[in-house]
């Protein structure tokens, strides 16, 4: 009767298949065909190239402040990479390697870090949602639309982003609840990049790990090394398993490391240590995926060259492209656009009051 | 017709557009086994089965978020806020995403969604139970700010509210759930968002007020009439924003004289902007100063004191007379 | 390295003392001090018999809505009972019978069910909050109390009321999280009576337990049987203890029961059944500890009957004094006292057209 | 006297609260060892220590849900929200704690916090970053809401507000942030909080703005005299609740005609406040509608067409053009 222990009836695991050195664990390797293999590994190092590209672009003042993501490829990609077309997915706002994954174009991406609204339109139709920047909030969404394709009877699981930091937010624990609680097919993917701006993990939350918050909403919860890209695959590959047999929802802990700034305004060495980075540097994912993959005679350093060089000829298209439209793009009427599905008066009253100013404007610089 | 509270006339809406499409999802705390608190979705869950109505876990950010990302996917869904002074711990997800999903997505997505919230003073409720705060969302591009002002147009606004493609908050005055009845037809009856009623006739004075406020108000008229023999002409907007100013403006360039009655706080309230309007677009024909009747800048009183808060016929009537002796 | 259970540095236990027949785990017993056990007695009867009578004032329209405490006086009680003058309180609304013992009168809650936000100002200046009605929203409050004494290094708890619904809200996890970050002197009492209006409480969240959720956080967590004031006790006087050593924040988990409506606004007909509070009733919190300490030779039934009729009494003159206020109470200008420490000059103007419209409004009145 | 950025002298006032007063408390994200995503907080930590700077986790509510405790505990917190878009998440603790303790424990409890943001467009940031809304605050009864327009009177007004017994929201405009220095003096310097400010004289024209719209609007008004020799009167609001209508209505009654610029969308913005305040006030000294030069009722577009969207000098001075000529 007194003071008895409560059993716990799910225990949290840490999952690693790929080490830091390229060694695998063969008993479980998923075994992920060739082709998708190396689709994985020229993403990864499409993201890393792409992200120094946008740095330059940043520094040289022709597009605004972007998230980086490098150090992160495994964890964005390795989880997306298990997604079907169909399903869902929905980002914070530090996953362009994956939303490129799903469809859209560095282009797109380009275009809206250079201050257009109208990249958003040359995303495809596709289940991908835009960036969401406010932390944490987007989790929610993932667990509506989840309950929705279930609702519908449709076979969809829906894969949200977020940060360590994240964590804090009371939306996460909203979200993680009511997905518990509806049973909704969401994978909870939590991109423990170890900072959140300056903060760093430990100053975050108390609890040891982010997967064991999962005990909390009676939930499943899994660490991986993030940076391991079969096992952030196999975690999220049964994570979609469970969801897809009506099992609910999982919460992935990806352990990696955020390799740049947060943003292009911040500066990490007020906060953190060249050494910290240097031993993240050795964990890198994509190095050890090349050892992996070479191994398995999937790669050779030609083939390695010529990856690099195709993508930073995809890159080098795609700025060219967005930088042609960001100088044509057109009117600034566009402000106007999608407030609602039709403007409402004060909008069509205040739309032609800005044209009229726009013509003022012109024609005064003509006078002048 | 059947006479119906207000109550009656919005479960009817609910309940007939949960019959005819099946996108219609009821969500919120409460809302299911209970018929809510206020039993406006008395039935649905009887009827329409848990996988309809959702009694969610109590977190209105949770319900908003998941709203969202039900109305995403396809879905139409009309979540419940308990008590309209609790939309605020969902402020962000209204704020930041339904609001804007249209917009960031350039139409790829958007939010059919509709927030139901009771609100407003006049039924001896606790703390935080009776505020007015429309303002918050009427300033918030991306949404659309609904009350109605009886039984009838309650039940053929929210038939509009949840048709529409935007997002709409849409606040119940509950001091009028069981006020009285009113004539609602069985057979559809939509009223457009967005457009103001003239629901009163007159020459003298124009007065705008909208939700419990209308019923004081018509009171006045009505007195003010007989009394003086002046005709206050009434606006009644329905639609907070986007804000329909077509008659209210025209109405102050036949009287030139005009009144606004709200129960929110007077500083920064909805009647500011209608003020602002009609300085915009009736300035010339203005005989008088615009009045305000609201609710002072204080947090809403205990209810020994929410009369005293509120605006009533009395005060709406002598400031009438005053408006019109000028 | 592969899949490796992660060892949990916590765990959960569950504590009762003294149950339901009334039979106590000596072992366990806290010893309380007999003067000590019957002042417990005395507002656990108080609390009760309030409750009916408060329920009476409200059927017959003398008070508004009020939600009753009756079935919860162990688990508010208990928990008190630990508290020093100096600790703080950050009560929900549903302690009344904790808010009494902490110095309320019984007049300012009769007074505020009124309608009168002059009750307030009948409370003692001791470290209780308010009633806080937004859910979840008062626990921070409590976080900042107990950061804000340690930083003044006064040996304070702050100890924080909130129910099994508030655990959905983001509030509470960023409570618990910023807690255990910053290690304040925080008790988190969660009084879990089963329900939050009509939701119970397996809907509310898919965890076995409340208590549980402390892992989340890193903190400690204990569930305890809510009905057992001498386990409620315990538990509590070892989460002080533990505060007060500098050892953070303490879940403690409370399994109690509504055994009233919600409010006086609510039917639990609807949505619970009768057998269900029937079962509840045997576990009543007074029952037993009545027959505990009539055993211990604390109560008799004289002594008994002698309780009820001295609290009927202060009840009866609490309510007495109330009714007698609310009927003299004065002037509805204090509507516009306390906006700010002084008044704005909109609302000077305000107050004034205030008064005017009163006196008008008199005039009329004795005109007509 | 030492001339300063905004950010420095915001740095100041906090330097020197800190120094005189123990109960200062300043907390947020990453306002510690990274002094602030705006280096506004640079070097507390290093002076004032972890006791007194706080690093937090990353959730708005706590941050403020903190804070309020901490003030009715007796301490002064600072707390800093990293860009006001993110207030929504906390907008619960500000509307249902902050701005009613006082009330609630009739004068027992008090909550003398500063909740600081920056706020406002021209620094081409991301979306959520750039949005004006300080109608919402203002509008909330037992809320101050202050907005400063340069150095100097940013670090007297900081001053004031940590000092100010009751809650007060500080919107710091972050296009002004490094946009110019200011003397600003190493002494104490406190500006009283509930008043606004003449910054330029004038008797033809009124315009009405704060924040960093004042110098567009000065811009503007040195332009017109120039080509025109119109002068207008340029009165900076700096509080804008409890909102200090006495110099705009003096102005308004000598002058007839008056502007107000505002970055915040038009509809139910704080312009239409100024609005109503000035035909309860002025209404027949007013010659000319009051104009609105404001945001526009739309989401902050993303920053390449933000100079689209926010007024100018331009827009300024060709609605003034108008308004003299009529
Ligand atoms: C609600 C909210 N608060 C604050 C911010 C500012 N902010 C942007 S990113 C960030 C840190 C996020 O950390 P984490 O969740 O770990 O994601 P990471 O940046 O490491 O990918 C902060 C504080 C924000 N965008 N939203
Ligand atoms: C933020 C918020 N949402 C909704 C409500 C309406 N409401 C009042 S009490 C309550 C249920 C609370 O349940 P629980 O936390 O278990 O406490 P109990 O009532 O059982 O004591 C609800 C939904 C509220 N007061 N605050
Ligand atoms: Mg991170
Ligand atoms: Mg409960």
């Amino acid at each position: 009767m007194p003071r008895r222990r409560i059993e716990l009836n799910d225990h949290i695991a840490h999952l690693t298949i790929l080490d830091e050195k390229g060694a695998v664990d063969k008993k479980l390797d998923p075994h992920l065909p060739p082709a998708l293999l190396l689709k994985l590994y020229r993403a990864m190092v499409r993201g890393r190239r792409f992200d120094e590209r946008l740095l330059d672009l940043q520094r040289q003042g022709r597009i605004g402040t972007f998230p980086p993501t490098s150090g992160q490829e495994a964890a964005q990609l390795g989880a997306v990479a298990v997604l079907q077309p169909e399903d869902w997915m929905v980002p914070a706002f530090r996953e362009t390697a994956a939303e490129v994954w799903r469809g859209r174009s560095l282009e797109s991406v380009i275009l809206a870090y250079g201050g257009f609204s109208e990249a958003a339109s040359l995303d495809p139709p596709g289940p991908t949602l835009p960036v969401s920047i406010p932390v944490g909030s987007q989790m929610l969404h993932a667990v509506g639309i989840g309950w929705a394709a279930r609702y519908r009877g449709e076979d969809r699981v829906a894969l949200t982003f977020f940060g360590d930091g994240a964590t804090s937010e009371g939306d996460f624990h909203e979200a993680m609840n009511f997905a518990a609680v509806f049973r909704a097919p969401v994978i909870f993917l939590c991109q423990n990049n170890q900072w959140a701006i300056s903060i760093p993990r430990t100053q975050q939350t108390r609890s040891p790990t982010i997967a064991q918050k999962a005990l909390a909403y009676g939930m499943a919860g899994i660490q991986v090394d993030g940076n391991d890209i079969l096992a952030v695959y196999a975690a999220v590959a049964e994570a979609a398993d469970r969801a897809r047999a009506g099992g609910g929802p999982t919460l992935v802990e990806c352990e990696t490391y955020r390799m740049m700034m947060h943003t292009t305004a911040d500066d990490p060495k007020r906060y953190r240590s060249e050494e910290e980075v240097e031993g993240w540097r050795r964990k890198d994912p994509i190095t050890r995926f090349e050892i992996y993959l070479q191994r398995r005679r999937l790669l050779t350093k030609a083939k390695i060259a010529a990856i690099a060089q195709e993508v930073l000829e995809e890159i080098q298209a795609a700025v060219d492209a967005a930088e042609a439209k960001m100088r044509t793009i057109g009117d600034p009427v566009t402000i106007f656009d999608h407030a609602y599905a039709e403007l409402t008066p004060a909008l069509r009253a205040q739309r032609e009051a800005f044209q009229a100013e726009q013509a003022a404007a012109t024609k005064e610089g003509s006078d002048a | 017709m059947p006479k119906l509270t207000m109550v009656q006339a919005l479960n009817l809406a609910l309940n007939q557009e949960m019959a005819s499409d099946d996108r219609v999802i009821v969500l919120g705390e409460d809302v299911g086994m209970d018929g809510g608190v206020f039993r406006v979705t008395d039935g649905l869950y009887a009827a329409y089965g848990r996988q309809r109505v959702l009694d969610t876990p109590l977190a209105e950010s949770g319900i908003v978020g998941m709203s969202i990302g039900m109305a995403i996917y396809g879905l139409r869904p009309v979540c419940e806020m308990q008590f309209s002074g609790f939309v605020y711990q969902a402020f962000h997800q209204l704020e930041g995403h339904a609001a804007r999903m249209r917009w960031r997505s350039q139409g790829r997505y958007h939010v059919p969604m509709v927030l139901r919230a009771p609100y407003g003073g006049g039924v001896r409720a606790l703390e935080h139970h009776s505020e007015s705060r429309e303002a918050y969302y009427a300033h918030t591009p991306g949404l659309k700010m609904v009350i109605p002002s009886g039984p009838r147009n309650a039940r053929a606004l929210l038939v509009a509210a949840i048709r529409d493609p935007d997002p709409v908050v849409f606040f119940e005055p509950k001091a009028l759930y069981r006020a009285y009845r009113e004539d609602v037809p069985q057979e559809e009856e939509v009223l457009p968002i967005g457009k103001s009623q003239t629901v009163r006739e007159g020459g003298d004075l124009t007065i705008v007020t909208y939700g419990a406020m209308l019923r004081p108000v018509l009171a006045a008229a009505t007195t003010l009439q007989e009394q003086s023999g002046a005709a206050a002409e009434v606006i009644d907007l329905q639609t907070i924003a986007p804000l329909d100013d077509s008659l209210f403006v025209a109405s102050a360039r036949r009287t030139g004289r005009v009144m606004i009655v709200h129960e929110a706080p007077r500083s920064f309230g909805p009647g500011a902007e209608i003020v602002a309007r009609l300085v915009e677009k009736a300035f010339y024909h203005l005989e008088e100063p615009i009045v305000r009747v609201t609710g002072y800048d204080v947090v809403f009183p205990l209810f020994a004191r929410e009369n005293s808060y509120l605006p009533n016929a009395d005060r709406v009537l002598r400031t009438a007379r005053r408006l019109i002796a000028a």
